[in-house]
């Protein structure tokens, strides 16, 4: 089981499931109506680490993190 | 070193904290940033959410790149709401060179602002409303729809 | 504004004073810029002497320069002796944009070192040294001597 | 009657002279042993303004200053 967190202006509760690689969370969020207007801009860090690829495996407990569009100061 | 706060900054303190924890090193320019709320667009204030783990990892990794040039970066920033006129950031650089002072200052605020994973809200008419259009999507965003 | 202190800066006095002295003008970002006595080469401190008539109107124009992009700025510098850790030059830079702000304080303060009517000596062995080797020619010198 | 000031680290007083152009006190100063290790490197500044050429008539009451170079901070 892994969870996945919304941060920021993302009003979403943070959701668990099952997968293996971020490539099937992917496939996931994309069917995800509530997140049409985020997924092109978020950025994705699993356990708190910033990752640049899907093709990443995962293991359970993980934590997934969308970091939407950002402005700090 | 990186301290947040509720609500806006207590700046006097802070940057003569800073200045105080710094006597016996032997740096030769301090310059600290301080950023405070303007008032345009009729708003009462902003509001900003931090997530710390990774602003924490972001702010060591800049220490590290300061420390290699002999270098030191302190910061504070505020969670919640801090109204127009108050002060929600302060980044600081102490170095033994000026020049090198100069150029850090810069780099790691047009860095913070790009990177630091610290969301805006103005408040407005008793909203708290998220800045989408001055926010900056972080490098690598995107990923998920099949960016890369 | 410019001050002009005997000895060190009282620098948590200035640069509180200066936050509080705009906190009603809408700037947006605050920069001071704090130079420190290092220890180095043996010095027990430097010692300065200003010539206030050119530095007023050296300040005066960028005063001028600064209020066109719509900020402020602001210099404090030490005469006479100032011991190393004790701090003798606060240049600050008030702006409504944090790009002019950044912009402004590295191009205000390297444009000081070249060009301020302020001449620094060493304080070795009870000796008022000339620091000439880390002293610049004003831009311009040299016309007595048929340079031009 | 102009009047000749040493800025900084010139150990030089002031002198006085009659002059009608600022090349007339450069010629002057040229021949002083003292200022030997200054005239190439000082800057010259004209009742507190600074000058980029010697072809400037002078007047009675009027101070030159000598500006050796600076290190201020």
């Amino acid at each position: 089981m892994i969870t996945i967190e919304f941060l920021g202006p993302i009003q979403k509760a943070a959701i668990t499931m099952e997968a293996v690689s971020l490539r099937d969370v992917a496939e996931v969020l994309k069917q995800d109506d509530e997140l049409v207007q985020w997924i092109d801009n978020c950025a994705v860090a699993l356990n708190d680490t910033l990752v640049a690829s899907l093709d990443i495996p995962l293991k359970d407990g993980d934590k997934i993190s969308l970091l939407p569009p950002v402005c700090g100061g | 070193m990186l301290e947040l706060y509720e609500g806006a900054l207590n700046v006097p303190e802070i940057i003569t904290r800073w200045y105080a924890e710094e006597a016996d090193y032997n740096y030769g320019a301090y310059i600290p940033f301080i950023g405070t709320v303007r008032a345009e667009d009729g708003i009462e204030g902003l509001s900003f959410d931090v997530y710390e783990p990774i602003l924490s990892s972001w702010f060591d990794t800049w220490q590290a790149k300061a420390e290699a040039l002999g270098a030191k970066l302190k910061m504070a920033h505020s969670r919640g709401d801090v109204l127009v006129h108050e002060s929600s950031y302060i980044a600081a650089v102490f170095s033994p060179k000026r020049r090198v002072a100069l150029e850090m200052i810069e780099q790691f605020v047009e860095d913070f602002k790009a990177s630091a994973p610290i969301w805006k809200y103005d408040l407005k008419d008793g909203q708290r409303l998220y800045a989408a259009d001055r926010s900056t999507a972080i490098q690598g965003a995107g990923i998920l729809g099949g960016k890369s």
